[in-house]
């Protein structure tokens, strides 16, 4: 039976606007993202206006007095949207930029970089002893990585007798790369299939009552 | 000579969308296998002794963490169950909206005839701001990094995070969320906290390197079939199971497309041939 | 204003920079209770800092849309009914609360309803694009279109249940090959995050601070 | 070292630290190094791309097709690194078109892009000696900031107009698809380039040739020539390479029985 919940008649209808554009571009998909915009924004607005309540309540309390630095910092980086009045952003901006530096650089160096490194040494181990299929697949990973890292490797180019050995290398390392985007798409297909069993449950099921 | 004409997109498109018709009115119930490693997170949880603390909590975008939540509200049944603790911890402005999601999907607060009670064995966070900034703040410093719960009640007044100060209280980090990378990075890799994410399939190569770079430490499940296979250790049936329904239709639709794609196109190049010879 | 200013100011943003980033490298690197507690300091007053940002898109897009309405744009109806969904959605949020159950099931019926319609649509423009895109004229276009076919069926049910080695394949192919070149684009992602920094560190990249003219 | 270097060290360094320090600074020198090198007029080549080949291809088929090209750079704005890449192979792109006389057409979501092509435009057409064929707001479209607002008026903008070459290079999330099933639909040629892990498989579904992750960089470093860009490349190939090395020598040593190098690693 059809829902009398207006709650679920306005997601449906929503649903089904969003849905339209699959015949282009129309009214009613207009209508969905507008709405879709709106709840973004305010959403933020929303959720900004209990945080700031958050963030600076040992200030109002006067636990935390040296927060009135970032409060001021925080006040000057809104004028980010003004060009005229941008350079006022600029120390906000400064320290944002400078901490946010520092912590990516931390962690790039220690798991992109470092722990990435350990781990095709160690997938040794497994080259060495385990199933045949673990065997393989650590070979697989240390291979492959090797040769998908010599293929961003632009401005080294060996000449003579070793560029041929490279150049294999480097083709190892382009089907790797393509092998990473045919399983990895593959994969996402499990995402898109749920979201739109979500849609049209909501539809069908919660909607129009069916199933 | 007529050549055979390409399949138009909106025909196509019906097709798949009969196919998502077909179990949304009539459920099939479609089997699936387990997997080993959704075992394995799931004796993790059961190996936990009661009253350990575990955190939810990362960057978040709803509506590709819906399929997370499958796996996510199945592991807060059975961590009520288990008398474990939970403490969100949302680093996005939707996150703090999705941990209440689970929360209240997964009936285990009193107020649903659950056996939790707020306050005392799960507090929600709200959202703080900062990213991995806040992340690392709030490893290291609770107190420092969170002040209010998200009624605005002082935190050292709960119970719960009155033993709660560190990440060397956290058991586990559960992460159903698209940001699971910087919980790798920090949580993991900087402080050794066991972590856990009921991996969206399309993030699940990007999160692959890390899961290796960190043997014993980091766990993940793949995906709605995860989901489903979590569901069903729990014992319950939920998102997961239904999508297992349109994805088992739609895995063979694709396949199906691309031979027929193919055999369009050598059709249409014997085709050319022919007309090139004549 | 006045070229000693800019100056000045340019110089101070990237002295603030320096600190910002030093501060967060020494407190992780050396032990020394005092840096990490600056470290600690700093990263509070960015977080606290980084609130505002959320602000930024409501004044963005009062900016922009209110242009369009006065301008009378193509779009400006959709523009002011924009407007007038957010002049009614924050009051509506700040007074029933935003983690209330009111507010989440508002919330839970328009923008997540509708972003996760917006996604699921993709599926069916990745279906049609399969069978247009994936015919076999070369090796390279065979392993795309044959590994993304074959995990589509290694992730299906109806082939897992009957032959549960096809599962154990799926996460076989994922962990194996498909994460060896995930691998090396995080390292490689990794060193140009590093080099980027060090840059910004050096004084050699400009950009990040163009956004404001500094 | 000795045992009492070593606890020295790790009165100063935190435990498990070393070796990630050491190497950062490594990577520092290396940078600094290039930038050097470049600024006193080293030049290094960057290897031949593939879909470098294409795009030159592509203007080509579209001049034969009597048919105009569309250029997408994706979501980001102009603070976005892909996205500067994206519209550094841009401008090439419509030089190229231009010279042989095909247009060249561009949607973008970021208002700041929109304003940064218009000017690329113009500069193009100047360049080739044809200022009058310039006109703002002809070839830079805006349909919306949303990400699928934007990719639906691309898409729609491609039925519209048929393009025979649609470029897609920049930062790009699941839109990608949008756009390029449309392409497809249409039969244009089409070039893909992204560094993002989650709109790069999309757009091996759609793309005939692509840019993988740091080609993009690569890309718009070469087609340009710009030395300070080259030699940022050149100093990450260095780390690169010792990476390498350190991963051969690692596995290799691992084999014969000895962790010493992972052991280094950790410390």
């Amino acid at each position: 039976m059809i829902s009398t919940d207006p709650w679920i008649w306005l997601s449906a209808l929503l649903s089904i606007s969003c849905f339209s554009l699959l015949y282009g571009d129309n009214k009613a998909f207009r209508w969905a993202e507008t709405t879709y915009t709106a709840s973004v924004i305010g959403h933020s607005v929303v959720t900004g206006l209990v945080t700031l309540r958050d963030r600076f309540y040992p200030l109002y309390t006067g636990a935390q007095p040296q927060y009135i630095v970032p409060l001021i910092l925080g006040i000057l980086s809104i004028f980010i949207v003004w060009r005229k009045y941008a350079w006022l952003a600029t120390i906000s901006m400064a320290l944002m930029i400078g901490v946010g530096t520092g912590i990516s650089m931390r962690a790039l160096i220690a798991t992109d970089i470092i722990a990435n490194t350990r781990a095709v040494i160690g997938e040794t181990a497994g080259i060495l002893k385990g199933s045949p299929a673990d065997q393989l697949g650590n070979l697989i990973r240390v291979v492959f990585t090797i040769a998908a890292l010599w293929y961003f490797v632009f401005t080294l180019i060996p000449k003579g007798p070793t560029a041929k050995p490279f150049s294999w290398i480097q083709t190892i390392g382009k089907y790797a790369l393509i092998a990473y985007i045919g399983v990895a798409v593959g994969n996402t297909m499990q995402q898109f299939t749920g979201c739109a069993t979500s849609a049209i449950y909501r539809i069908v099921g919660l909607w129009l009552g069916f199933g | 000579m007529a050549k055979i004409p390409e399949l138009k997109s909106q025909y196509i498109w019906l097709v798949a969308l009969i196919l998502f018709l077909i179990p949304a009115v009539n459920p099939l119930g479609a089997p699936f296998a387990m997997s080993d490693v959704t075992v394995k997170i799931y004796d993790l949880m059961q190996s936990l002794p009661e009253k350990s603390i575990v955190v939810m909590g990362g960057a978040s975008v709803f509506a590709f963490d819906i399929e997370s939540s499958p796996g996510m509200i199945a592991c807060l049944k059975q961590m009520a169950a288990r008398h474990l603790r939970l403490v969100t911890f949302p680093l996005g402005t939707e996150a703090a909206q999705y941990h209440k999601f689970c929360i209240d999907a997964a009936r285990v607060d009193q107020k649903y005839g659950g056996p939790w009670k707020y306050g005392v064995d799960y507090v929600l966070l709200p959202y703080t701001p900062g990213g991995s900034a806040a992340l690392i703040s709030f490893l290291k410093s609770v107190e420092a990094t969170v002040t209010l719960d998200i009624n605005g009640v002082p935190i050292n007044q709960l119970p719960l995070m009155r033993d709660f100060h560190s990440y060397k209280d956290i058991a586990v980090w559960m992460c159903p969320h698209w940001g699971f990378i910087d919980i790798i990075r920090y949580a993991t890799g900087e402080c050794g906290v066991i972590s856990v994410s009921f991996a969206q399939s399309a993030a699940y190569a990007t999160f692959s390197p890390y899961m290796m770079a960190y043997p014993g430490k980091v766990y993940m499940t793949n995906g709605y079939v995860g989901g489903a296979q979590y569901e069903r250790l729990v014992g319950i049936k939920g998102l997961g199971h239904k999508v297992v329904d349109s994805y088992s239709l739609i895995s063979v639709l694709i396949p199906a497309l691309i031979i027929l794609g193919n055999i369009t196109m050598i059709v249409r190049m014997k085709e050319e041939e022919v007309e090139a010879k004549e | 204003m006045s070229a000693t200013v800019t100056y000045i100011r340019t110089y101070l943003a990237q002295a603030v920079i320096i600190v910002g980033c030093l501060a967060m490298l020494i407190g992780y690197f050396l032990v020394s209770p005092e840096a990490g507690r600056v470290a600690d300091e700093l990263n509070i007053w960015n977080m606290n800092v980084g609130t505002f940002t959320l602000f930024v898109g409501i004044i963005t897009i009062f900016m922009r849309y209110g242009r369009s309405i006065i301008n009378r744009d193509p779009n400006w109806l959709f523009h002011l009914y924009c407007l007038v969904v957010i002049a009614l959605w924050v009051p509506f949020g700040t007074l029933t609360g935003v983690y209330s159950d009111l507010y989440q099931t508002l919330y839970l019926n328009t923008k997540i309803t509708l972003h996760i319609t917006i996604i699921g649509e993709m599926i069916f423009f990745c279906v049609s694009a399969m069978y247009r895109t994936f015919r076999i004229k070369s090796f390279r276009t065979f392993v795309l279109a044959f590994l993304a076919a074959l995990m589509i069926v290694f992730n299906a049910p109806w082939l897992t249940t009957p032959f549960p080695q096809v599962g154990d394949a799926a996460y076989w192919l994922l962990n194996n090959p498909q994460m060896a070149a995930a691998r090396a684009m995080v390292i490689c992602g990794g060193i140009g995050g590093i080099i980027l920094g060090i840059r910004i560190l050096l004084g050699l990249e400009k950009g990040a601070l163009r956004i404001t003219g500094g | 070292m000795t045992s009492i270097e070593l606890t020295v060290v790790e009165q100063i360094i935190r435990a498990g630290r070393t070796f990630q320090l050491t190497f950062m600074v490594i990577m520092g020198i290396l940078a600094f190094l290039a930038y050097r090198l470049a600024k006193r007029g080293r030049e290094w080549k960057i290897k031949p791309l593939e879909a470098i080949e294409m795009l030159t291809e592509g203007v080509g088929r579209a001049a034969e097709m009597g048919r105009p090209i569309l250029y997408l750079p994706g979501i980001s704005g102009l603070s976005s690194a892909q996205t500067m890449a994206g519209l550094t192979v841009f401008g090439e792109v419509c030089q190229k078109a231009a010279e042989i006389g095909v247009t060249t057409h561009l949607v973008t979501s970021g208002t700041d892009v929109v304003a940064a092509c218009e000017a690329i435009v113009r500069q193009v057409y100047t360049t080739i000696g044809k200022p009058e064929l310039y006109q703002p707001g002809k070839y830079v479209k805006w349909y919306g900031a949303d990400q699928f607002v934007y990719a639906i008026g691309a898409a729609g903008h491609i039925l519209l107009d048929k393009p025979a070459f649609v470029v897609q290079c920049g930062y790009f999330l699941s839109d990608v698809i949008v756009a390029g099933e449309t392409a497809s639909r249409v039969g244009a040629m089409q070039v893909g380039g992204t560094a993002d892990q989650s709109g790069l498989p999309l757009m091996g579904i759609c793309c005939d040739s692509l840019l993988i992750g740091e080609e993009i960089y690569a890309a718009s470093a070469s087609i340009t020539g710009d030395k300070l860009a080259t030699a940022t490349l050149a100093g990450e190939d260095w780390v690169k390479a010792i990476l390498l090395l350190l991963m051969i020598v690692g596995v290799l040593a691992w084999a014969a029985g000895s962790k010493d190098i992972w052991s280094l690693m950790g410390m």
